[in-house]
């Protein structure tokens, strides 16, 4: 018998019959359905114990309490603290996602500590007798700050330096008293100081804000002036002759864009309606004199003491201002990129090291900061994974003291750049933030927040030992208010910035920075929903410009096109907004910008 | 031959037939033992656990699922018995103090949001309404997982969804697919 | 999809929607199973025969299909609605009744210079059947047939003892590229095979005593039929692109296929032998 | 599809959003995307592949610069509460409204992504997975258990939590006592830093969105069509009101963002 | 050498030139079969949809070859319950070319959804309130009848009806073939209807939506008598062109002509009631919907001219030219009122699918362009390549023309008495 085709057709066509008998093909469609729900790819969440932990964040000095709920020992969602004296329950969209900073991919796993420490201590030995060997601090004030003062206190050469910073550390805005503010293109309800706290005393007064393009707190506000790029201090020494009854007005106003009525209302008001507070970026003479003229200071802006240290830390480094160290006079330099209050452009800091190879070592979660410039970067923990304090904000008119306590552990490999540096002196810094807690507990004052309760308790009826554990479990110690804070704080001799030079010919746009927060500080994957998924900020790398002024520089919606400024230049992607005034090129800061632009810059585009 | 067509056709229909009827259901799986050979009966008997005691809820009214190590080394810290079982659990993982990789049968797949407190304190339904005789059997059977949509047998062998959904009908609580789903 | 299912849901839309898919679903189905059902019968009664010619009577071009009566006359035009079986026509058969076909009287008429003698009946695909004296039937090619083929490549013919049905394959013939299956214009059983060279192909013996013959062509239809077959060639052949036609009146050459080498050989058999 | 049986107290639960208190920070919409396992964008996504269940959109008075003055609308599934267009044209059954809630779920495993609904729905809230879903390594640690990642090629959107709902309803167990309309907030309700979302159920007079639905500036988005969204929006600037209705021409062509 | 597979006395190329033929259209196919499993494997990000365009050049493509396809139905509808038989000269052209647009269709809508292994859930969980359940269920059904109607035709292939059960089979099919052309017509009624009222129900779309008639929106009517009109206009624009293809004459000028008054007619009943609809929908329901109807055609590119082109130029004009009978006779004028027909329902499908998703509805939204991708061109091409390669080989090995055979006869007498007017087509 032999098989022909017609019997393999025949068989075949009865086992599909016959198949169709079976569970076989039906499953088969049905396991394949099922498939799709979980083909490989799709993640499994783990499951676990739900447990709630308390922290405070340490993305920025505002500290904001932070709720953080846990499967197991794993973070999987970050909340504000409703009730919380300084956050007022409320955390921004960096916050939120802060628990997915340790998995960025960019992230360093590890660098050279040994070989870096080697290099520091032969090259502060080299330091010649001008030259010096300075720590820059990006978030002075901390417990690390001390650690790094005392250091460079027994350091040869040694040097401590801080940025600029608006009230000298010593001074707080209190929003909470003020009737009428008048910003200067202070974000002030995008992040400035503590903004829950903003958000809590924004009914309480009403807002003026002047700058050029239409923030997301211009929109906000009661009133926005549209001043011209760069004429803040026109504005406001009119404003002054107005207070004064000086003239002149009207060329200052000429300058600013706005009328003269304008300016002259706005003045009433401050005047009339106080007390007043009067805020830029970085407190400009100009808007301190402001202030003075309006009898701001002692009401809005107030001293604020010291938050304790142990006695023994008191032989340490002054606080150098950036600016005032000579250039070409550093030759080593550590910076702490752990935690960012401001970025400072590259060109500021390079200017004042030594021509002849300078050794630059940063320690930083990333090479993208300033780790594209030093010789050395050596990875630190990122939050939820530092155990670090945060001073208080420059909206915080009681001393505070909170630790970032970790919500998960860093991996190995890790550098603590305060115990680095403290290495470097031979000090011990393992447990400064204790030291400092039994300090603050010694000095007995104030009042000791905890979160699970959302309860007070004067520190007096503490016991050292809890303070130091509910510190760890996410409590807040907060200063008694000083009877004496209407005193007038001492303020720093605040130098003008380098005041934004006339454009010149070949520089005609004026570029405007904003999202300054995602310059510095690792972003979370999902901000992505914010920059990349809807155009709800500003994406780095992108500019906006008028079309009018797109169409004078020959680019079109989406093009790429070439920022130029005096600094340098770097590749942009241009959208187009006319609400953005001519002549203004918006950017939004990321890795290189700020670099590259500070505030307002000259700056021309051209097409790539 | 004269039903030479037929019988061709008859015989792709048998293999057919064989082949989907038994061989498939057995092929379609992939069967794992458990970790230990744990017995439901000798716990509630010797140890006159009941099941909540064991498989417990926490305070927020999750449920506590399998039982951790510690559970298990609050009583098995050594030896208690002789059996071969309660050696190889202690040699193999409470010693080691390693979780041992229980395969849960009932386990839901990831999209259904099962809440036992709801079913067991609201709706007073016995655990063996669902879960049959499982406390009083001797030995764990081997845990068999689908090989193409790698759910376990069990979630869908005694109890489908249709059954859940029938049950909810009879009470009246069938609101929508997301009572069930996430 | 049916109630069982979760999701299932009475209502009216559920009612109207569903009750026309199962509808329209049925209705398919059982179109396709009383198709194949009907199939499967026509095969056991070994209809397939009869169903070929059919279908191919059915494709045959209109002009093509006219009723024999037309040729002498009776009709203008009609078309033959029993596909040229026309034992099967009362229409015939009335018309028979009215005019008994007319004997010619020679025993052998030369039309067109090819013979086609007067003892046969000619089926429309060019076969004759002659009676013979045993009970039996002779069938063979007719002249035209003869010629077109020439002399035949290869001829399939039936074993004995084989059955043949009127509008049935008798056999088949190959020649050039063409192979066409000449029609049997009887039933029965194959009793002996003949060849080419013997002017004869099949002795056919009824299966049930008498032979009926009333669908053949007979006296003197044969000659404006084969007139009409003379231009239907002629058409098929310069269709074919065969450039000299046939001379009007003209006699074909005894092998034609031999003499329009050019032409679509296939094509011009399966026109005159209709099988389209 | 669902019983016919209603629930014996059933909940309308809507939110109010005070458009005049939101400053874009954008803080929803990641709480939102960290709450219900939404990905990170894929390097190709853009503002109109992604996944972002609420989205804050910047709105604008159509005037330029200097008159030029800016808003920030939040916009999620607005929840219809009549007609909704995502239910009935679905199908297969993966839209439904929830009679016991009247939210609007979307079932992603029944889901074929055939996308029907997305050209229905006119808020734009719903957001197909172009891509798989996918996290940097080690991160799908952080995921919520109380809700599944959905699989590439379906359609997904806003449920007001229902990951939290569930945890509410089983929490309310433990205490044995059913779910109640104030026992959960979604999660950008909870983010939102000024408090411009607030959540409730409008059966009940006295919630946030029931007020807000008698507050002479509320509004809706496209209330003409008749859908009755339970999303309502809230303005004291009378231009923003304006953004309820059809677009017109020339408005926010080439500014509108977000 | 494929010759025993051919017709017997038709003409058809070489193999090599048919060869030749296909190769482009192979090529083409792998090139789109490649595309559309990129799309299958990776996902639809391949594709220049997005949340906004959820839909793109696939949906206007299936509303659009489906509109055409309407032939096969329509025909079969004419031939078999009207009982026009002259139609019977294209109806196996027409049934080819229904099969392949509804098989096309299908196709692309399994590359189309996003997840394909699901598909069948439509089936098993049908939502019997969505238009798309509808439009899936007849569009399969259809399919199978279109599949069992082409049967006949692919079993009288010359080879294949050598074997007697198949030949025994096609005869008994085709005698109940005219109880498949009801079925058909009957869903593929509710499939072109349904295929409209997919974009009539969108509430939240007003510039599609259009109040109901019954439970129909009226886009429900006006697709089936757009599609019953422009189909024999497609068969008529296909037959035309196998006839340049092929150099070979098919169909007789009247069956044409016939295809051409029944497209005409329908077209002038189209543009009428589409006239009527139009403006009941710029008068009463779009305004009721708080849209203006004019700033639709605000939006460049798509101003009134898109209206008048689908009412006036594409539809009205053809309909015309087709309706006037000295018009109709000469074939140039027909071809070209049949082909300005098949593009006025492209681009009413176009205007439905692809600006009802670029217009905004939300008064921050932005007007959108879409522009597909290369995946989703390709796919598109494997479609049009799909339905040329089942063309051709429909057409070299069965009988698409009945009257082939004849007319070539005809041809030839025609050519000894007169010679070859230049131009005649």
């Amino acid at each position: 018998m032999n098989t022909t085709r017609r019997d393999l057709f025949k068989f075949v066509g009865g086992s599909v019959v016959g198949a169709l008998f079976t569970p076989a093909p039906w499953r088969l469609i049905t396991d394949s359905a099922l498939w799709s729900e979980n083909w490989p790819g799709i993640p499994r969440p783990a499951r676990g114990e739900i447990r709630t932990k308390f922290t405070n964040c340490a993305l920025c000095p505002a500290g904001c309490a932070v709720r953080a709920r846990l499967v197991g020992d794993q973070p999987v969602a970050l909340m504000g603290v409703s009730g919380h004296p300084l956050s007022h329950g409320t955390l921004c969209p960096f916050g939120l996602t802060a628990h997915h900073l340790p998995y960025l991919p960019t992230r360093l796993k590890q660098g050279p500590a040994k070989e870096a420490a080697e290099a520091v201590s032969a090259a502060i030995a080299k330091c010649g007798p001008s030259e010096q060997a300075a720590v820059l601090d990006l978030r002075p004030g901390r417990t690390a700050s001390w650690t790094y003062r005392r250091a460079m206190a027994s350091v040869k050469h040694g040097l401590y330096l801080a940025p600029p910073s608006p009230l000298g550390g010593s001074a707080a805005f209190d929003l909470q008293e003020a009737k009428t503010v008048l910003s200067f293109g202070a974000p002030l309800l995008d992040g400035w100081g503590t903004p829950g706290n903003v958000i809590a005393a924004r009914e309480n007064f009403r807002l003026i804000q002047a700058e050029p393009l239409e923030s997301r707190t211009a929109s906000l506000a009661d009133l926005w002036l549209p001043i011209r790029p760069g004429s803040e201090e026109a504005l406001a020494q009119a404003i002054a002759n107005v207070l004064a009854n000086r003239e002149p007005v009207a060329p200052f106003a000429a300058l600013t864009g706005l009328t003269e009525q304008q300016i002259t209302s706005v003045a009433e008001e401050l005047a009339h309606n106080g007390p007043a507070l009067v805020l830029d970026g970085g407190q400009t003479p100009a808007a301190m004199e402001l202030n003075r003229q309006l009898g701001s200071l002692g009401r809005t802006i107030v001293a604020r003491r010291e938050t304790p240290v142990p006695e023994s830390w008191k032989k340490a480094a002054p606080v150098t201002n950036l600016a005032s160290v000579p250039d070409g006079s550093i030759r080593v330099l550590l910076i702490d990129e752990s935690a960012v209050d401001g970025y400072l452009s590259w060109s500021t800091i390079a200017r004042k090291l030594v021509r002849d190879n300078p050794l630059v070592v940063t320690f930083a979660w990333s090479r993208q900061g300033y780790g594209r410039y030093a010789q050395f970067v050596l990875p630190t923990a990122v939050y939820p994974e530092v155990f670090d304090d945060i001073p208080p904000a420059i909206d915080s008119v009681a001393a505070a003291f909170r630790i970032a306590a970790p919500l998960v552990a860093p991996p190995a490999g890790m550098v603590n750049p305060s115990e680095f540096i403290a290495g470097l002196a031979g000090l011990p810094a393992a447990d400064a933030l204790r030291q400092r807690a039994d300090a603050i507990h010694k000095a007995g004052r104030g009042t000791l927040f905890t979160y699970a309760g959302a309860k007070s308790a004067a520190l007096r009826d503490v016991k050292p030992d809890n303070f130091w554990k509910a510190l760890n479990e996410g409590g807040c110690w907060l200063d008694a208010v000083d009877e004496k804070r209407r005193e007038l704080p001492i303020l720093p001799d605040t130098e003008a910035p380098g005041a934004t030079e006339s454009s010149d010919e070949d520089l005609p746009l004026v570029a405007i920075t904003c999202e300054t927060r995602a310059a510095a500080a690792p972003l979370s994957p999902l901000m992505s929903k914010l920059y990349q998924e809807s155009n709800l900020r500003l994406a780095a790398n992108h500019a906006v410009l008028n079309p009018v002024t797109a169409r004078a520089c020959g680019v079109a919606e989406g093009a790429r096109a070439i920022l130029q400024t005096r600094c340098g230049s770097a590749q942009i992607e241009i959208s187009l907004d006319s609400g953005v005034p001519p002549g203004v090129v918006k950017v939004a800061a990321g890795a290189g910008m700020i670099d590259l632009c500070g505030a307002s810059t000259p700056a021309k585009v051209v097409a790539a | 031959m004269k039903h030479r067509g037929k019988i061709v056709f008859l015989a792709g229909v048998l293999v057919a037939l064989g082949a989907g009827w038994l061989g498939f259901p057995r092929a379609i799986y992939q069967s794992r033992p458990q970790p230990v050979n744990f017995s439901h009966k000798v716990h509630a008997d010797k140890a006159g656990s009941k099941c909540e005691d064991c498989h417990a809820f926490r305070e927020d009214g999750t449920f506590a699922d399998i039982p951790s190590l510690d559970k298990c080394a609050g009583c098995h810290a050594a030896a208690m018995g002789s059996t071969v079982a309660e050696k190889n659990f202690i040699d193999r993982y409470v010693t080691p103090q390693r979780e041992p990789p229980w395969a849960s049968y009932a386990r839901q797949p990831e999209n259904v949001y099962f809440s036992h407190i709801t079913h067991v304190k609201l709706a007073q339904v016995k655990c063996e309404r669902c879960h049959g005789g499982e406390g009083s059997t001797d030995t764990l059977r081997p845990y068999q997982q689908d090989r193409i949509s790698g759910y376990s047998r069990d979630v869908w062998r005694d109890m489908k969804m249709d059954d859940c959904v029938a049950c909810h009908r009879q009470h009246g609580l069938e609101h929508s697919c997301l009572d069930c789903h996430k | 999809m049916f109630p069982w299912n979760y999701g299932f849901h009475w209502g009216a839309a559920s009612y109207i929607f569903l009750g026309a898919f199962y509808t329209v679903l049925a209705v398919v189905a059982t179109t396709v199973i009383f198709a194949v059902f009907r199939s499967r019968r026509a095969l056991a009664a070994h209809e397939t025969e009869e169903i070929r010619w059919h279908s191919d009577f059915h494709d045959l071009p209109a002009r093509d299909r006219v009723c024999r009566h037309v040729f002498t006359g009776e009709f203008k035009s009609r078309e033959c609605p029993h596909a040229f079986d026309c034992r099967l026509c009362e229409t015939h058969a009335k018309l028979i009744a009215a005019h008994p076909p007319q004997q010619s009287d020679e025993t052998e008429e030369e039309i067109f210079g090819m013979s086609f003698p007067v003892d046969c009946l000619y089926h429309r695909g060019h076969a004759w059947a002659r009676p013979e004296a045993d009970g039996t039937v002779t069938v063979g090619l007719d002249e035209l047939g003869s010629r077109l083929v020439g002399a035949p490549d290869a001829v399939d013919l039936p074993q004995p003892g084989a059955i043949v049905h009127a509008n049935g394959t008798a056999f088949h013939i190959h020649k050039r590229e063409a192979d066409v299956r000449v029609l049997s214009p009887v039933d029965g059983e194959v009793v002996e095979t003949g060849a080419p060279g013997r002017g004869w192909y099949l002795k056919v013996k009824p299966i049930n005593g008498q032979m009926d013959m009333r669908h053949l062509l007979c006296g003197t239809e044969i000659k404006p039929w084969l007139m009409r077959e003379m231009e239907r060639l002629q058409l098929a052949l310069s269709a074919e692109g065969a450039a000299p036609t046939l001379a009007d009146g003209g006699v074909p050459v005894a092998d034609i296929a031999q003499s329009y080498p050019e032409a679509d050989w296939d094509a011009v058999c399966g026109e005159m032998f209709l099988e389209p | 599809m669902t019983s016919e049986k209603k629930p014996g107290k059933t909940a309308r639960y809507g939110m109010t959003i005070d458009v005049d208190r939101c400053n874009g920070c954008g803080a929803c919409m990641v709480a939102c995307a960290v709450e219900n396992n939404v990905p990170p964008a894929h390097e190709g996504a853009t503002d109109r592949k992604g996944i972002t269940w609420i989205r804050v959109f910047q709105v604008d008075n159509g005037e330029d610069y200097p008159n030029r003055r800016s808003a920030f609308v939040p916009v999620l599934c607005q929840q219809c509460g009549k007609d909704a267009p995502c239910v009935s044209v679905c199908p297969q059954q993966a839209v439904e409204v929830d009679p016991a809630t009247g939210i609007v779920g979307q079932m992603p495993e029944r889901c074929l992504g055939c996308r029907y609904c997305m050209v229905a729905c006119p808020y734009h809230a719903r957001y197909f997975n172009w891509w798989d879903p996918a996290w940097p390594a080690g991160m799908e640690k952080t995921l919520n258990p109380d809700v599944a990642p959905r699989m590439r090629g379906v359609v997904e959107k806003c449920n007001f939590c229902h990951g939290r709902w569930h945890a509410a309803k089983q929490l309310a167990a433990a205490n044995g006592r059913a779910i109640e309309a104030v026992d959960y907030v979604p999660a950008c309700v909870e983010a939102c830093p000024t408090r411009a979302i607030q959540f409730g159920d409008l059966n009940r007079p006295e919630s946030a969105p029931a007020q807000a639905a008698k507050n002479g500036a509320s509004f809706r988005l496209l209330e003409t069509i008749g859908t009755e969204p339970k999303i309502y929006y809230r303005s004291k600037k009378n231009w923003v009101r304006q953004i309820s209705s059809a677009p017109k021409l020339g408005l926010g062509k080439e500014s509108s963002r977000g | 050498m494929d010759k025993e597979f051919i017709a017997r006395g038709v003409k058809r190329c070489s193999t090599p030139r048919f060869l030749l033929w296909i190769m482009p259209w192979l090529a083409l196919l792998a090139f789109g079969a490649y595309s559309a499993g990129l799309c299958l494997v990776k996902g639809l990000n391949q594709t220049n949809m997005d949340n906004r365009f959820a839909f793109g050049l696939w949906i206007f493509l299936d509303l659009t070859v489906i509109a055409l396809g309407a032939g096969a139905f329509f025909t079969g509808f004419l031939l078999y319950i009207l009982k026009l038989k002259e139609l019977s000269a294209v109806i196996n052209s027409a049934v080819v070319i229904g099969l392949v647009c509804y098989s096309g269709a299908i196709a692309v809508l399994m590359v189309d959804v996003g997840q394909p292994l699901r598909a069948w859930f439509t089936f098993w969980y049908p939502n019997v309130h969505s238009m798309l359940t509808e439009v899936t269920f007849c569009i399969s059904c259809y399919l199978t009848v279109l599949a069992i109607e082409y049967l006949p035709i692919l079993l009288k292939n010359r080879k294949l009806r050598q074997v007697p059960s198949f030949l025994v089979f096609e005869y008994e099919l085709h005698k109940l073939v005219y109880v498949l052309a009801g079925v058909g017509t009957f869903l593929s009624f509710f499939h072109q209807g349904s295929l409209g009222g997919l974009y009539g129900v969108l509430r939240g779309r007003p510039f599609a939506f259009r109040e109901g008639f019954l439970v129909w929106p009226s886009t429900f009517f006006l697709f089936i008598v757009s599609a019953a009109a422009v189909g024999p206009s497609f068969i008529l624009l296909t037959t035309w062109l196998v006839e340049k293809i092929s150099r070979k004459r098919l169909a007789r000028p009247e069956v044409l002509q016939l295809l051409g008054r029944i497209s005409g007619l329908l077209l002038s009943v189209y543009v009428l009631a589409k006239t009527v609809d139009t403006l009941i929908w710029i008068n009463r329901t779009s305004p009721d919907a708080g849209f203006p109807a004019a700033q639709y055609y605000a939006w460049k590119p798509f101003g009134t001219w898109i209206l008048f082109a689908e009412i006036v130029l594409f539809g009205m004009i053809p309909a015309l030219i087709m309706l006037t009978p000295r018009l109709r006779r000469r074939t140039g004028w027909l071809v070209s009122a049949a082909a300005m027909a098949c593009l006025g329902v492209a681009l009413n499908r176009f205007v439905l699918t692809v600006q009802t998703l670029a217009l905004p509805t939300l008064a921050f939204d932005k007007f959108l362009s879409y522009w597909p991708s290369w995946q989703e061109t390709g796919t598109f091409l494997a479609v049009v390549a799909y339905g040329v390669l089942v063309y051709s080989f429909s057409f070299r090995y069965l009988q698409l023309f009945p009257e082939e055979r004849e007319l070539k006869a005809e041809v030839q007498q025609e050519e000894e008495e007169l010679p070859v007017m230049a131009g005649r087509y």
